[in-house]
């Protein structure tokens, strides 16, 4: 499965076990998504730069 | 003289408490607040309910303890059901006068749930989790704590904050503490953990002024470095002096000038 | 205008708790305290965690729980973290600023652990056991709840009070409301419960005289036999009113001289 | 077995299955006993009067 990157239109390789939540990387301008929807093989994607890395608390 | 301090939740148990609790009676009632942690109470009470803990990893590898709904609830009642019952009835037991809330009472402590968590899961890949029953506490109220303490009592407090979406969270001890050493301007602020302070180079690190900070918090490990963030806030907040020292050996006197024990911090 | 409310510990599944929460509001923080009962909470997570139920029989064959020391401590996490936060939070979510309280914490509620019960064992042979961590409230000190509603918010207790040995000890929901609406000298005591006040010969009975009760009291049924010691150890103790009423349908108007539900008794 | 009541002299019949806490009325003088301690076949009595019979609370 591949996904077309909003930002660039690069081609980003979806694993066939993903699921929802997980990050993928767009391989030509390296922007983040998260997989924010999984039905019937349709794919939904929205970029994952909001999301903190927040630790240690 | 108002002193907090901060101490874990097995106080009682390593006769650490009985030091501690000389402390605060050295303080006279109503001198003092005390924050407590959780420690293997919690634990137990989740294994004995059949919940078992649940881990997220982050992306340099961090892994950490995961609070879902379920493990909330049984934080709360662990922690502020067993644990700060068991200290209030222990303090009531040398005169001291006590009442346990939590920052949900009041409310006192007000948190921000923290928003999604980039982990790395099971097939070693990024993923964002909900960042579950977590929080970052945005205000203290002291308004209530005052009322303890004019009454001539001693707050003891479950480090649990009330979101702004009305749910419990469970928020950091140190954290809490020095917000609420922050709040209530507090002389000093004591952080007892199980060394002897800040650790550098194999000796005790005896004093650090607030802009050392920085510096020192990479070169100390996990753990030592959120006590360092926590005597950073609590500093900023208004707090004129924070000591960070071995709870278990006890000795560091409240209110002395000149602590033979410990890493004093002050701006 | 003071009012103390005992309501059951399922107040807040039943969506009375919303008819309650009204009244409390309706009163304004800092003028009333409620009381809060157990239920279900307590004997679901003594099963969670594997504690069976005890039961001892009376020589006349009046079957009741026991409290050991096991159940005690599910009680408390059960009660004082889980029940009692709930009702906190919820209060909170309304606008109304609460504090969950125990009996312990002060301390406000001091016990006498009870002595040695007789009872009739397995064989059918009389038998005297330890009273367990049951206790019968000697001493108010209504000092914390006054700096609590003073402070301008609600005081939510949980029944458990500090034996004169401190220990911490179940009590009587309905006698500690009726202890403290004695204490703090209430204006009225609102015993809640499932039914529509006191209930004879398929009436409801509308006014009852404190020098009536213990003709009442051989005429009505267990439970509500306690709510009417209860009442009277209230009025006594200096409350003005005691109103029991349903707690599922709402109504009784707190400060209303008329009170078309339920049994008001008066001195 | 039996026992010897301290108040009227007597005899309380022991169960062989006694355990510590039950109580034993003397069948003359009707004081209730009870089963302070057992060891090795010695029964030691109290009486049981001061005993409270309090339930409802
Ligand atoms: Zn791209
Ligand atoms: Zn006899």
């Amino acid at each position: 499965m591949e996904a077309e990157c909003e930002m660039c239109g690069g081609n980003i390789a979806v694993p066939e076990d993903v699921i929802q939540g997980e990050i993928l990387a767009c391989p030509d301008c390296g922007l983040d998504f998260e997989i924010q929807s999984l039905t019937s093989g349709h794919i939904s994607l929205r970029p994952a730069e909001a999301i903190k890395e927040d630790w240690g608390e | 003289m108002v002193t907090v301090i901060k101490a874990g939740g097995s106080i009682l148990q390593k006769g650490a408490g009985t030091e501690l609790m000389k402390k605060i009676i050295s303080m006279g009632s109503g001198n003092s607040i005390l924050v407590h942690g959780g420690g293997p109470t919690v634990t137990s009470l989740c294994e004995n309910l059949g919940i078992s803990p649940k881990f997220i990893t982050s992306p340099n590898g961090i892994r950490s303890r995961y609070t879902d709904y379920e493990t909330m609830q049984a934080f709360i009642m662990a922690m502020r059901g067993k644990i700060n019952t068991e200290i209030v009835v222990e303090l009531q037991k040398l005169g001291i006068r006590s009442v346990g809330i939590s920052g949900i009472d009041g409310p006192t402590l007000i948190a921000e749930r923290k928003g999604k968590l980039l982990t790395i899961n099971e097939r070693g890949r990024k993923m964002v989790v909900d960042g579950g029953y977590t929080g970052r506490i945005i205000r203290v109220d002291p308004a209530l704590i005052f009322a303890i303490t004019e009454s001539g009592r001693t707050p003891v407090v479950s480090p649990i904050a009330l979101s702004t979406e009305y749910e419990p969270l469970n928020v950091d001890g140190d954290r809490a503490a020095a917000a609420i050493a922050g709040a209530v301007q507090a002389d000093e602020l004591f952080l007892l953990t199980n060394v002897d302070g800040v650790i550098l180079d194999g000796g005790t690190v005896d004093q650090i002024r607030q802009d050392e900070i920085p510096g020192f918090m990479k070169r100390v490990g996990s753990g030592m470095d959120k006590k360092l963030m926590a005597a950073e806030e609590a500093l900023k907040g208004g707090c004129r002096k924070v000591i960070i020292a071995n709870g278990n050996t006890g000795s560091p006197e409240p209110g002395s000038t000149d602590h033979e024990m410990g890493t004093v911090i002050t701006a």
